[in-house]
């Protein structure tokens, strides 16, 4: 497979996060950039994978681009659509989801992710949609993977409002709340990152077309970073040309920024 | 006993000012024509329920209708921001709201605890996160078996004053069969004191009664059935009709003001009387395009005995 | 991926001495030919675990291979006592066993608690009466609400090891499609830790595909597949057989003593090979009365969108 | 209707129990001779009456007597069938079935049912199947109708076990206790008993061939009477000709006694 060098940041967000998924694993998929990485991964290495949605389709298989997790395309074909106590109870709570993708406003070193509110909660400077599925994915998946831009305003050192919980208060602490797996990725459009023991993010590759120091600059804390940091493998021609192709033909998720 | 009637008689008798309300659907099977309804009979100060608000909330936050939102992600499903919402938590605009948040499961828990008439149910969300501090509702109980965590959140039950779904078909006492995506419609249909269920074809009972284990609800919760074609535009039903995405894409520039709201619920609510003169306001290519190919499940038999 | 494989082999593979273990359905869709089949392979000390025990577990307890029973009705239904389930409480013949006693609710609701990875649910069963003093793992808990009672029962989450569950047709993953009654199939399909799924048979996957919503057992939670046709008799399957009455009826005779029982086995189970010689030994117009006549539900469009 | 004058002692109590049932009402149906009594009710003065079975069917036509309460006859025209959990969560539960019907091996003064054990639990004279649903009907359903032969054994001062909690520490008790309606009627084979103010149990009419001192015999304690006991009234010649002729053909219930 060669290396495309016509890409753009959103696509290669889109080609690296779906390198996270296996074959075996069944991911609870979000609509937009996550539905994009998930039907990459489908298409490549992961012909099995298992896509279900918040809306309680499981094994979904849609004809074309959902435009929300309530799309009907998501529930023709599937293998199974279930009510949604019964998705985040049967499925999520029970711990039959393996990865989980979740974006957010702000996420902080140990992961834990704000999609709540920018400021005060009760006098915000920007009400954000809210958690929707993602405190239930957070807590109850065994790997998450985040998706996310990265800026100084993106990840600070502190979150806002703590919407889905991270390595709480390390690794360990999570696993005493009785919370499942934690972050296992976070991939951004300057590098990607991983927890280190303690439950500290840390910088596993830098983008090819991004360095250490523009990564440091769009971080709110001293980032640490991987004693071989290496550079992130850039996405395939192949796995551009079905994003682009067939994927997201209109360009709705990958075409603006 | 028929319980069939328009939606104008539907809503002004299950819904007064001050009334809990839910509207039904997970982004499928909204029940925007009754939404509309509730905005033209022009009510206040409404505790409006659901997981995603999504435009028809949006529209009556707008229409100063809502004195509380409770809900569990408020944004325009694949699009951005709900805006009029927005402005009424950020900017009092047209009116302060009270808001009351959760998470997907928890609103749905609380739900099911309606529908069951617990006091509370447990759930194995928010620990680590910010929710129990804002969400006075979100406690936590010991837990009095040796084996799991120590303790574990509970959500208490919520059982709206009214409730307005949609079900693909249905009979006259309200016997309703619905497939696809069911979000919580079910749980709230069971919770709410008053349900109304909108469908988008009445059946004869025979229809219903061929395969019972689809009549998610059944006529002993329901007290009016309204038959709506399209009641749903422009989100989906599933086998009827798709989104009308472009409908959702307006939205998000008619929301940038109130004033654009309100010029644009002039022309869409107000300015007509019902659900049909909004649906003949439409161009019937912009129906016609949302038809999706019939796509027949594979039937089961019930057996006669 | 194919889960498909023979009875034989899904019970040695899945089940063992010791083993907490679930047959499915309420009186309908009950796994005789898998049930017969653990007996044939002789374990030992298992805890059976079923609303109903019914006559399979009748025959399990009388086959010695049961230690301990957690159930919440045990009849022959319709007809009268379970007779080798009372000899082994009442006379611990052939051995004794230890029985942990529910209402329905409270096993369904333990099950339902095990499904969704719960350490308890609560319900409001259990006051005024005098189970908590002899089922220790009913226990209370206080309501942290205003609203309410202030302490409501709580049962513990239970997950069996084996769950063996039938459905009238599923696919060669599992994925499976059960109408009519379901009873608490479905939670313990999902509680248990390993999951044997029997079908009456065996379809493609586009047939399920076709009907989402029917596919109460997805594959995700299957183990192994069975195909066995008649494998619930003598009990129903909706739409397939009607209830073998007089095998029912016959069994209050057979299981008046252990040594009758014993000739029972002798002959019905460990003389066959397999459910399909033990039905080859039933005179033909015994299965030809129970076919009910064919009467399909009204399909539902799903759209090809 | 002309009184009949030919009829058995189960019979009776299907008839008169029949008559405790209203056509608005749903109603919690056993098998045996409450679905003999549910039956006729809908076949004579309350058609609309909706039966709901434990099993999880909701509204049940059945087209002959079901064997079971998971007969496929249940669930074929049935309005809407469920699993146990919601039946027994969402109707029962909440509130939403009217009247249920019980038996039981044992019932005492404040109408409180035993069908666990007889004798005592770890070491029982007869093991008796257990509650099944009783506890949750008892419990949940706004009027009971109990209906038991009528023996000193049946109907002991204290029940071995509560199974099915009737009028607990009185009327007044019960409901701070958080349970819902309770007992309205007991109908054996030789009287019609209600319950008083404080939830004790009285005889309201004797039949025709018992007399007030066989049921003071029968009964296990010393028994009220109503101050203007009358006469229970026999079935209708009609009710006994539905029964034999339409329901029991076979006298699979109503043939042995």
């Amino acid at each position: 497979m060669s290396e495309s060098t016509d890409y753009t940041d959103t696509e290669l967000m889109i080609a690296r996060s779906a390198q996270e998924l296996r074959s075996e694993d069944t991911v609870l998929v979000g609509v937009g950039v996550p539905n994009l990485a998930c039907n990459l991964a489908k298409r490549t290495h992961a012909p099995d994978l298992q896509m279900v949605y918040e809306s309680g389709t499981v094994d979904s298989n849609p004809s074309k681009l959902p435009l929300s997790i309530g799309d009907p395309v998501l529930a023709t074909d599937a293998r199974s659509v279930v009510p949604m106590a019964d998705g985040f109870g049967r499925y999520l709570q029970a711990g039959r989801i393996d990865v989980g993708f979740l974006g957010g406003a702000q996420i902080d070193s140990r992961g834990n992710i704000n999609s709540t509110v920018i400021g005060d909660y009760d006098d915000p400077d920007v009400r954000l949609p809210g958690s929707g599925g993602a405190c239930e994915i957070a807590s109850n998946t065994h790997r998450t993977i985040v998706i996310s831009p990265h800026s100084r305003r993106r990840f600070p050192e502190e979150v806002d409002f703590v919407t889905s919980p991270g390595y709480v208060g390390g690794r360990e602490n999570r696993a005493e709340l009785g919370l499942r797996g934690g972050p296992e990725a976070v991939v951004t459009d300057k590098a990607v990152m991983r927890f280190d023991e303690a439950g500290e993010m840390y910088v596993e590759t830098v983008h090819p077309d991004s360095s250490r120091e523009a990564v440091q600059d769009a971080t709110g804390w001293d980032l640490q970073f991987a004693d071989d940091v290496g550079e992130t493998r850039p996405p395939s021609t192949d796995e551009i040309e079905l994003v682009r192709e067939e994927l997201d033909p209109d360009g709705v998720y990958t075409g603006g920024e | 006993m028929t319980r069939l009637t328009d939606a104008t008689t539907a809503v002004s008798s299950a819904v007064s000012d001050g009334a809990s309300l839910y509207l039904g659907g997970f982004t499928h099977l909204i029940p925007f024509a009754l939404g509309h309804e509730i905005i033209r009979q022009e009510y206040e100060d409404l505790h409006l329920i659901r997981a995603t608000p999504d435009l028809v909330y949006d529209r009556m936050i707008a229409a100063g209708c809502a004195g509380k939102v409770t809900f569990s992600w408020a944004g325009n499903p694949g699009v951005g921001s709900l805006r009029a919402f927005r402005r009424a938590v950020e900017d009092e605009v047209p009116k302060p709201i009270e808001i009351e948040e959760y998470s997907h499961y928890g609103l749905v828990s609380r739900l099911s605890a309606g529908a069951e008439d617990l006091p509370f149910v447990p759930l194995r969300s928010y620990v680590g996160t910010d929710f129990p501090e804002h969400t006075d509702a979100i406690r936590t109980v010991e837990n009095p078996y040796d084996e799991g965590v120590d303790e574990i959140a509970v959500v208490p039950s919520l059982k709206p004053d009214v409730a307005v779904v949609r079900a693909q078909r249905g009979d006259e006492s309200g016997n309703a069969h619905l497939w696809g995506i069911s979000g919580e419609i079910v749980e709230a249909a069971f919770a709410a004191d008053t349900v109304i269920v909108s469908v988008e074809e009445v059946v004869d009972e025979a229809t219903i009664r061929s395969d019972p284990n689809r009549t998610a609800i059944p006529g002993n919760v329901v007290d009016y059935v309204v038959e709506e074609p399209y009641g749903s535009h422009p989100s989906y039903a599933q086998g009827y009709y798709d989104r009308d995405n472009d409908a959702y894409l307006e939205w998000d520039e008619v929301s940038q003001t109130q004033a654009g709201i309100e010029a644009w619920l002039d022309e869409w609510v107000y300015g007509v009387d019902d659900h049909r003169e909004y649906l003949e306001k439409l161009d019937t290519d912009r129906l016609l395009d949302l038809q999706p190919d019939t796509n027949y499940a594979t039937p089961v038999d019930m057996g006669a005995y």
